[in-house]
């Protein structure tokens, strides 16, 4: 039962980030009709955004320190943060350590020019060309913002630690009456949970509740009649586009303490997030959050060892082998709509 | 089918007169030159001579292969007499006097192998066809190492293997052709269990996380074995996907299985994501059975120490080399200042030991070609195989003619409290002699390849 | 006994029934219409017909073969051909490919793998589809891809498409909406001519009096899923039930 | 001739002479000079190039006509390359009974995996083919080690059975004692051409795929496959069952790419897990999409792209770039090293990346659209655009989006 609890907690975590890139990648699709290779790629750049907001921060100058000497026999050079020399070593340090929660503010305006500039630039010139064009052209565009990135920082992981006091776990066994240490949960992990859930809410909140938000859903049903309403429909789908870019980044920052970001996580991101929301349906939102959560929970299910013992291996197929069991008896995934991308 | 020909590059710097259409069978771009250097694959002209150097330049391991590039280009530096010779100097062998190999001026080819057998083979085919490349070496995964050895193997080239720690390489499938500096996961276990019962006590529980993959399994056996020896108990071993990003699920389960020792058998990403996950589930702050709960990485490597940040602090492992080796353990190890002096003045920081393996097998290559005489692989091999050398940074080391696996000692280090600049994340804690890590040749860990015969191609 | 026979067909979406009852017997070599105002299930019926519906209870029966649970495709094989209200072709194609392949289908069946016999060696069909093409007179467009054609063009090939496999019943559905008037004419004049010529049996479903005054020998009229009368035009014209199904019809 | 029309003879003999003459063709500079690193005709990349354009070729019957987008080509490959090592491990280094059951055995694959996923359209279809591929993927680089030998790949051992291994025979791959590595060489001047067995082994298979997939273009099958593309409810109300066409035009396709997969360890006797990585289908997507999807030679133009893309641009390293630009005054040298370090090198994927996006910006047909273009600018103006190309391009879907 304990294991089961656990596992359940490491699923819906595992599901938040998928559910909250497959939101942002059924946002574009359904509001766009563009399939964006490029999402992952979004994920990516929000979490070097939190890269970058740690390099800022940390932004240091040089001092030669000749009591000490570094490993050529040199007097060694040590670094000072700018922070640390106006606020003094310990508010310098402390600002450095919430680098990441800083980095949503500094995320959230970059990550919806990013989208903004993809959307004008780029992307716009792609909604009546066929699907495998703007496969190619996003798959192009996501190699080149990957190694860009790795060009400036690197291919080696990032290490960008939570603030101190998100580090440790905390103990929800003792919470039900199990033993110590049965189940225990990361902070930040449970941060992570809330987070996403916040953001599909305000997603979803977004579109319902509001004028921009009932165009922009009467848009992805039908696009054509809400043009003829003499609305421009095409300025609000950019928005649209930067705000996905946004809940991709937001993802992808707040991702990093979890997992220090490399150029490549995008990558590792795409596949499963597409199979994420082929299994939710095309254009069905709900569609992509449920199975995100779905997925992410059999995932964290099937790497139990029991499971294992039954089953070798059955953790490393068990989301594309879920996915054609869903697909063979739900011919449009969970949620989807009929004549979405059939053709 | 005669196979008389003219090699590309000696037919071109000779000067032969050319222009007649001469078309000539061969077998790969086979070669024949002076007497002493004929009837091998890509024989080198009298001026020059192509080294092969062929690193992931693309994907998750582009950071070290950079690291490895940098090492041969100082070392081919250091061979053409550039430089400060690095550990030209430092070498007990002395042949090399800073002209090149056999007085050719060496030139080399660079490639990417993506970490992937295939491009890693398609980039050393390309190095061996197109640019006559005499030797390769590189390569960060054991993968690509085995499949490359194997190619050189079939074309008659020499293979000086970059970074690669199967069991696998010089044991399954080692191949006559192929000679590995770097230890091995046998060699990392063998030097951690002693340490290991110094540190944490003979009464732990063990639980292993593998990267479910040939390295991965070879590393948990060989960990299973030697913690097993020294008393401690396998409470389990369960695989992880190689693709797996997070690994949450599999670390949860770890404190409730009553184990209080948990190995990470992982190297790369999957041991920056393990260990990072494992440290935020706080496990290295429980106490289980009484006692402190740790965490154990059997192989160890800078640039992935650096990735995984403060999380590594008190994490023991093991390594080939360290840059501070000399300094701390004494001129046993010497060679070590010279080669990080070169390096760090040169590129302003301390190399790793990938670097180190990649530098020494460069010029472990060279010296060979120089008392062998020839650039005939099979000079090469019968002048390595049984060789013993020092000053290369590692103490008295012996290229076993056996398997072409060199013995030497093993650093075995541990991540650093409080570092003082980013490049000094570890200490070492041990230095485990070299026959302490020795293993008969037909140790079952290593059993069932065959080294055959050496192949000189043409 | 009809060449189509539909006993007692019945079918529910939800709620909604959508036909109750539907008797419909189609006279070999007659033009029959099946009209009715929005909503009266026409569509419907002509679905369950050709296979894309599967009626809850009753028979269809075609030639003496029920269609009933086989797929469009083998039902179109049985002799039953369709045109659809908006053209139904192939747009990336030539004209002459468009003809071609129910030439192909009528030949071959419903799939031969002929991966390693050339298209224009087969002169036997070739001649078949230019014969029909010059029948709808879209010879010398052979060459044109169907999408750039005509709206008029694209139905006069839709027809050809269906005619050229010789169907022993063409259902039409509504082959005339949204023409002009100029067109729709034409449309009566193509259709005539195809069925003197070629003596087809057609059931056409119109929502315009004119073309089934023009064409139709005998008229079904159907309102909320059931048959109200079937007879000839002559008598259908001025029957009360039909004028009360009408009503509030802005027709 | 052959059965085909005379334009389209004169189109295959173009073709086979462009094969033939590849190994002269890809070496325009003179060995040792600065510019020879832009040399492509060595053996492994010309095989290669016959290699990966039999994959495409084969990838662009199933997506070029069909439109159906199979993200999962690559096992196809991967299942390819491991029935031709097994045969070496079993019988000897012949490469032709591993070479038939590639086929065999890919065929069988693509089968059960395509009855599956055919059963869906569209983009639920691709992800029924990645989830396969990526399961094979998986399974074999780890579960499946002792089928597969996972992570190092699959390959001959001296302790394998290999029951028809003579005591003369070739120890590496060869056809009935032709040694697929062996070459001959021809010095002209200062450039050297290097004809290699194994490439015109893969030339002539090439050749082969090449007229077969020209015949099926040309044949009422391909252009029932170009309906399903177009229309799929019409071609149901004429009578024809699309199923069995797209699930023959998956098994040929799929066939193919075992082929190319089987050539692979016939080149070179070792068979990485990578092959079946979704990435892989990626590129062969990549390929047919950059070449030109549904037209007769994109797909292989796509595929030497790629490929000489991969094993050239990544070889550039700084002392080859000093060695052109340093002549130059030091701080414009610099500049233009800093510059091409995005581009060469380590940083090849860029150039690859950028690419695709110009490709795709500029010429929506891909490759074969710019090689029309540039053929135009050469031809009279009004002239109508002939040739087998220009129709295969007309033919293809020029509508929008759905």
């Amino acid at each position: 039962m304990d294991a089961i609890i656990l596992q359940v907690l490491n699923g819906l975590d595992k599901g938040s980030a998928y559910a909250l890139i497959a939101l942002g990648l059924t946002l574009i699709f359904g509001t766009l009709g563009v399939v964006n290779f490029a999402h992952g790629a979004l994920f990516m750049l929000g979490a070097f955004c939190a890269v970058t907001m740690q390099r800022i921060l940390s932004a240091s100058y040089t001092v030669i320190d000749e009591t000490k000497t570094d490993f050529l026999g040199n007097p060694q050079k040590v670094d000072v943060p700018y922070v640390e020399g106006w606020f003094g070593p310990d508010i310098g340090t402390a600002i450095v350590d919430w680098s990441v929660p800083l980095a949503i503010l500094f995320a959230i305006p970059v990550m919806l020019l990013i989208g903004y500039i993809m959307e004008r630039g780029l992307i716009k010139h792609f909604y009546k060309r066929p699907h495998a064009d703007q496969i190619l052209v996003t798959f192009g565009l996501a190699i080149v913002l990957q190694e860009l990135i790795k060009y400036f920082y690197g291919a080696n992981p990032i290490p960008t630690p939570a603030p101190e006091v998100f580090r440790g776990s905390f103990d929800f066994g003792l919470l039900l009456g199990f033993a110590e240490n049965t189940i225990i949960y990361p902070y930040w992990r449970m941060i992570y949970f809330v987070f996403s859930l916040v953001i599909i809410g305000a997603v979803f909140g977004f579109l319902q509740f509001t004028t921009f938000g009932m165009v922009v859903r009467a848009g992805m049903a039908d696009r054509e009649t809400v043009g003829l309403l003499g609305i421009n429909i095409d300025r609000k789908f950019t928005i649209m586009f930067g705000i996905a870019a946004a809940v991709a980044g937001l993802a992808g920052v707040m991702y990093t303490p979890i997992n220090s970001p490399n150029y490549h996580m995008g990558m590792d991101f795409l596949v499963l997030s597409f199979v994420v929301v082929v299994v939710g349906g095309m254009g069905s939102l709900p569609g992509a959050v449920l199975a995100g959560f779905m997925l992410g929970i059999l995932e964290a299910f099937a790497s139990m060892n029991w499971i294992k013992d039954i089953v070798p291996g059955i953790d490393q197929i068990i989301i594309y082998l879920v996915a054609i069991l869903i697909l063979l008896t739900r011919p449009r995934g969970l949620m989807g709509r009929k004549g979405v991308m059939e053709e | 089918m005669s196979k008389t020909t003219l090699t590309r590059r000696g037919l071109l710097k000779s000067g032969i007169a050319t222009g007649a259409g001469l078309a000539v069978p061969t077998i790969f771009t086979g070669a024949a030159w002076a007497a002493s250097h004929s009837g091998f694959t890509n024989a080198p002209g009298d001026s020059e001579v192509v080294l092969g150097f062929n690193v992931p330049q693309t994907g998750p391991y582009a950071d070290e292969g950079a690291d490895e590039l940098r090492a041969y280009e100082l070392a081919v530096e250091h061979l053409n007499g550039g430089g400060d010779g690095g550990m030209l100097s430092t070498f007990s062998s002395k042949t090399l006097d800073g002209t090149g190999i056999l007085g050719r001026k060496v030139k080399f080819v660079t490639g990417d192998t993506q970490t992937k057998s295939d491009a890693a083979r398609a980039s050393a085919k390309s190095m061996i066809e197109k640019d006559g490349a005499i030797m390769i070496t590189g390569g960060s995964s054991s993968g690509v190492a085995v499949a490359v050895q194997g190619l050189c193997q079939e074309a008659g080239i020499m293979f000086m293997a970059g970074l690669t720690h199967s069991n696998d390489t010089t044991g399954k499938d080692k191949k006559a052709n192929g000679f590995r500096h770097f230890f091995n996961a046998y060699q990392s276990a063998a030097a951690l269990g002693p340490v290991l019962k110094a540190l944490y006590g003979d009464d732990r529980k063990a639980y292993h996380l593998t990267a479910d993959y040939t390295w991965g399994w070879t590393q948990e056996e060989s960990m299973v074995a030697f913690t097993e020896d020294i008393g401690w108990e396998t409470v389990n071993t369960v695989l992880t996907p190689l693709s797996a990003t997070d690994f949450s699920s599999y670390i949860a389960p770890v404190l409730n299985s009553g184990a209080d020792v948990l190995i990470l058998n992982h190297y790369g990403g999957n041991m920056v994501n393990s260990l990072t996950n494992a440290v935020q589930f706080g496990l290295r702050e429980k106490m289980v059975n009484g006692k402190q709960f740790e965490i154990v990485v059997p192989l160890y490597s800078e640039l992935m120490a650096r990735g995984a940040g403060q999380n590594i602090k008190g994490i023991p492992g093991s390594q080939n080399w360290d840059w501070k080796l000399e300094n701390e353990k004494g001129a046993r190890y010497v060679g070590t200042n010279a080669f990080v002096q070169s390096f760090g003045e040169k590129y302003g920081f301390p190399p790793s030991q990938a670097a180190q393996t990649c530098y020494a097998q460069t010029l472990l290559y060279a010296d060979a070609v120089a008392r062998a005489g020839s650039f005939n692989p099979c000079a090469v091999v019968e002048a390595l195989e049984g060789f013993e050398f020092d000053g290369l940074g590692n103490g008295p080391t012996l290229y076993r003619a056996d398997d072409h696996q060199c013995f030497k000692d093993v650093v075995v280090v541990r991540g650093k409290e409080n570092p003082e600049n980013e490049f000094d994340l570890v200490e070492i804690v041990e230095v485990t002699p070299s026959e302490k890590v020795t293993y008969a040749p037909d140790n079952e860990m290593f059993a069932g390849g065959n080294l055959g015969e050496c192949n000189p191609g043409a | 006994m009809g060449i189509l026979e539909v006993k007692d067909v019945n079918k529910r979406f939800g709620g909604l029934q959508a036909l109750g009852d539907v008797n419909l017997s189609v006279a070999e070599g007659s033009v029959h219409a099946i009209i009715g105002p929005n909503g009266a299930g026409k569509s419907t019926l002509l679905n369950c017909l050709v296979g894309k519906l599967i009626p809850d209870t009753g028979s269809v029966m075609f030639a003496g073969q029920s269609v009933l649970g086989r797929k469009p495709h083998e039902i179109n094989q049985l002799g039953i051909s369709r045109v659809f209200q908006t053209p139904e072709i192939f747009a990336d194609l030539t004209v002459m490919e468009n003809v071609l392949i129910p030439c192909f289908a009528k030949r071959d069946g419903a799939f031969r793998l002929h991966a390693f016999e050339t298209v224009a060696n087969e002169t036997e069909i070739g001649e078949q589809a230019e014969a029909m093409l010059a029948d709808v007179n879209m010879l010398e467009k052979r060459d044109m891809v169907a999408a750039s054609l005509s709206r008029g063009d694209k139905r006069r090939l839709e027809m050809a498409m269906s005619m050229v496999q010789q169907p022993k019943l063409l259902l039409l559905d509504e082959p005339t909406a949204g023409m002009a008037r100029a067109d729709t004419n034409n449309t009566i004049d193509l259709l005539r001519q195809i069925h003197n010529k070629r003596d087809i049996t057609m059931c056409i479903i119109e929502h315009d009096m004119h073309v089934v005054f023009s064409l139709a020998q005998r008229i079904t009229v159907l309102a909320q899923g059931t048959p109200l009368v079937e007879d000839t035009p002559e008598n259908i014209k001025g029957h009360p039930k039909v004028r009360e199904a009408y009503l509030g019809e802005a027709h | 001739m052959l059965g085909l029309s005379k334009k389209d003879t004169t189109f295959l003999l173009i073709v086979i002479f462009l094969t033939m003459a590849t190994p002269i063709l890809l070496q325009p500079f003179p060995e040792g000079s600065a510019m020879a690193t832009f040399n492509a005709g060595y053996p492994d990349l010309m095989q290669r190039f016959a290699i990966f354009g039999i994959f495409a070729i084969g990838f662009n019957i199933l997506f070029g006509l069909t439109g159906y987008l199979s993200f999962g080509h690559a096992a196809f490959l991967g299942v390819g390359s491991y029935s031709v090592v097994w045969m070496y491990k079993l019988l000897d280094y012949n490469v032709l009974p591993g070479l038939v059951l590639a086929i065999i055995t890919s065929g069988i694959f693509a089968l059960a995996i395509g009855y599956i996923s055919l059963r869906r359209t569209g983009i639920y279809f691709s992800i029924l083919t990645l989830a396969f591929a990526q399961m094979s993927f998986n399974l074999a680089y780890s579960v499946l080690t002792p089928l597969t030998n996972g992570e190092t790949g699959l390959q001959v051992y001296t302790d394998d059975p290999q029951i028809l291994m003579g005591e003369n025979a070739p120890n590496v791959p060869h056809l009935f004692g032709l040694v697929m590595r062996d070459s001959y060489q021809l010095d002209l001047g200062g450039w050297l051409f290097t004809f290699n067995i194994g490439y015109y082994f893969c030339a002539v298979i090439a050749i082969l795929a090449f007229y077969l997939s020209l015949r099926i273009f040309r044949s009422p099958f391909g252009m029932m496959l170009r309906a399903i593309k177009t229309n799929q409810t019409r071609l149901n109300y004429t009578g024809l069952n699309a199923r069995p066409y797209t699930l023959a035009a998956f098994v040929i396709s799929g066939m193919y790419a075992g082929l190319a997969g089987g050539l692979l360890a016939a080149m070179d006797p070792l068979a990485g897990a990578e092959r079946m990585q979704w990435t892989a289908s990626g590129e062969v997507i990549l390929m047919t999409i950059l070449g030109g999807a549904g037209t007769l030679m994109g797909p292989v133009l796509g595929a030497g792209f790629i490929k000489y893309f991969e094993n050239i641009f990544s070889k550039i390293n700084d002392t080859m770039l000093h060695g052109w630009f340093g002549w130059m005054p030091d701080g414009i040298e610099d500049a233009i090293l800093f510059v091409s370090h995005f581009f060469v090198g380590k940083s090849w994927h860029l150039t690859l990346g950028l690419m695709f996006m110009l490709v795709v910006i500029f010429l929506p047909g891909g490759l074969v659209e710019g090689a029309q273009r540039i053929g135009r600018l050469f031809r009279r103006r009004g002239r109508k655009a002939g040739g087998p190309e220009a129709e295969a391009a007309r033919q293809r879907n020029p509508g929008p989006a759905e």
